[in-house]
């Protein structure tokens, strides 16, 4: 008996909007951007929320320079997320040490179930999710469970990421993307991902000093990289 | 005390099940409670009482039926039981609450694999409802 | 009754070595070094063939300039790889038009058990294996279905990347890694690889050239980062 | 005629399990053929027969039965027949090699969701063996 969507609907209930940050591609800068956003979101004074869906390889809290050994959700009647300058976060690396975590499909799924239904989110007025690469079980349960879930696709402009773009132009998925980050962009891809029907949220270049503020949130959210998400989160949240 | 969670999640399943049907009564709910997962069984039990009590549901018989974990390895078919993996008490406390974070710290005891599949007691579930 | 191993080891005799490019992390250089590396064992006149096994999103097929809807596989008690190159080359890609693939796990798992019982591949030197990152279904499979596959792992020097590979030297497929390629390298981590018991195989920097080349072959096997791939070759065949 | 390829994958896979039990004989054989992968019945039957017949096995009974595909959408829970999903020939070509691929193309006609779930019918596979 599969019994566990009405929980998950409750425990939601709420948070305004979840936003999911996606891509086929890896190493487009998912992890990156879905952390800036509830960041900044937090700054600019909204309660939000940040859940790490790449659950075998769980990143986030490396980019919020989070020691997941040390720091620990609270468990009462459920478990409550850590509080990460501002954000609400929630990720297995808490309960995997940040270990590999070798899962087959149906694990990811039962993970994905457990996780919704023992975290308690405050009232949020948005939860991002970071989500791994490829079109898994990960984004399908998101289509199947959370299915007021938005989608931003990222994007780089090489053509490998642009071919999957257009890919994800032609599932069920792309209905429900409300927009693309083009990120570590050198050349305008704007007026092909219009045509694929996408609006364009941003187009961010690559920043040498970025990789240099991983792990240190108040260097990162000086970074030009983080001036372009804030610029990006005001049009989500318009 | 993440119990009354998981207990609230049956309860939501339950009572959502009870509303298609209109119905306002269980005469027997089964529930299991994998092993892996340690639930507590008397919290596990007390917290679907109250939680349906304060849902005005009437359950006439709630049995908690435990499951043994077991995990098989894909390469050698072997199987293990939770005790002979010897796990130590941080990471059973992990494993509470996320029972597949299991697979960051096992491995066959046989031939090292990691690929290894829990095929019972993973965890608490309604193995079946009467009206 | 699963009964579909004893296949798969009968149809993989006559290929030499297997060799699985992997990163848990995606947009590391995975396809595009398993491609170059079939393309080069094929170049230096040994048979090689190229299968790609990241379902969800192939895209060898684009890097070979493959048109999947016009050449396809030969039935023939089986299916024959398309010759491309001098490369036996298969993939899903050739089935699902290259449109995205949606799969739960449990597909995956069929789909690589499947993919393997009818493709006929002829005698090969080297059989690489493209695949998606993290830690799921064809990783496990790998290790499961085809225990003598040797893997190279995949890594660029950000931290994002380099944690980790720290994290798959913590796993089971770590004993099976013979050596790490670091791409899009920028600086030496060449020690801290060592640190974790790898040997490096090559530096490889990144190539502004590269992009241009994607699709057509020929002049792909003609940059910079084709010559390091081919002493990377030389290496691993050694 | 990759049929071929799957019935030597049935007989690899029988005769790995002959071997263990130093058997030569099969009493029943049963493979179900899904109907997703619309593999020729005569032919796979003859080849099965073929290939056997090739390695000393004697197979007293050979059973193939037809399974129907299903396929259920995760997100409505609504089931599908083939018929009803109206494949065209070269989608039905491509799915007879690899039955999975059908997530490229098809969608829940109810809800436009594809997370569909193939329930039966998938392919050949022995369902039982009797020595
Ligand atoms: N705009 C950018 N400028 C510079 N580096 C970036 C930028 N965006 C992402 N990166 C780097 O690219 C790599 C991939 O980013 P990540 O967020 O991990 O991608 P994904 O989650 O899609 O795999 C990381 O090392 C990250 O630090
Ligand atoms: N050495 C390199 N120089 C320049 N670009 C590269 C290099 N290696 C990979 N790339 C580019 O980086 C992106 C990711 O590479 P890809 O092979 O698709 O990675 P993966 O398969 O690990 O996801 C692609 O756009 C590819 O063209
Ligand atoms: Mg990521
Ligand atoms: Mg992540
Ligand atoms: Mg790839
Ligand atoms: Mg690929
Ligand atoms: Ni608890
Ligand atoms: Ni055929
Ligand atoms: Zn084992
Ligand atoms: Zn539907």
């Amino acid at each position: 008996m599969d019994l566990k969507n009405p929980a998950i609907m409750k425990r939601l209930e709420g948070i305004e909007r979840i936003i999911a940050v996606i891509s086929g591609k890896g190493g487009v800068g998912k992890t990156l951007i879905a952390s800036a956003m509830a960041l900044t979101i937090a700054k600019i004074g909204f309660p939000s929320g940040l859940l790490d869906m790449d659950f075998t390889n769980s990143s986030c809290h490396l980019v919020l320079g989070v020691d997941v050994s040390k720091e620990k959700p609270i468990e009462d009647i459920g478990i409550l997320p850590v509080k990460v300058h501002g954000v609400e976060f929630m990720s297995v690396a808490f309960y995997s040490r940040g270990e590999a975590l070798p899962l087959r499909g149906v694990e990811i799924d039962n993970i994905f179930r457990e996780l919704l239904i023992i975290t308690r989110w405050s009232k949020l007025k948005a939860l991002i999710l970071d989500t791994p690469s490829g079109f898994g079980d990960v984004i399908l349960n998101i289509t199947t469970y959370l299915p007021r879930a938005e989608f931003i696709a990222v994007t780089t402009p090489d053509t490998l990421s642009l071919e999957t773009l257009k890919r994800l132009a032609g599932t069920y998925m792309s209905g429900k993307i409300s927009g693309v980050i083009v990120n570590m962009s050198y050349k305008s891809i704007r007026s092909s991902i219009e045509k694929m029907g996408f609006k364009v949220l941003a187009e961010i270049p690559r920043y040498n000093d970025l990789e240099g503020c991983i792990g240190n949130v108040d260097r990162f959210m000086k970074t030009g990289f983080a001036e372009k998400i804030e610029e990006t989160v005001q049009k989500v949240l318009d | 005390m993440h119990e009354w969670a998981l207990a609230d999640a049956i309860v939501e399943a339950a009572c959502s099940l009870l509303n298609e049907r209109r119905a306002k009564r269980i005469a027997l709910l089964n529930v299991v409670i994998g092993s892996l997962q340690s639930a507590d069984r008397e919290v596990l039990k007390f917290a679907l009482t109250e939680l349906f009590k304060s849902r005005g549901i009437k359950v006439e018989e709630l049995r908690l039926n435990e499951e043994e974990a077991l995990l098989r390895c894909r390469l050698c078919l072997k199987i293990w039981k939770l005790e002979d993996l010897d796990i130590p008490d941080d990471v059973k406390e992990a494993v509470h609450f996320i029972p597949e974070v299991i697979h960051a710290y096992v491995r066959c005891l046989n031939c090292g694999s990691q690929d290894l599949e829990i095929i019972s007691g993973r965890g608490v579930y309604i193995a079946s409802m009467e009206l």
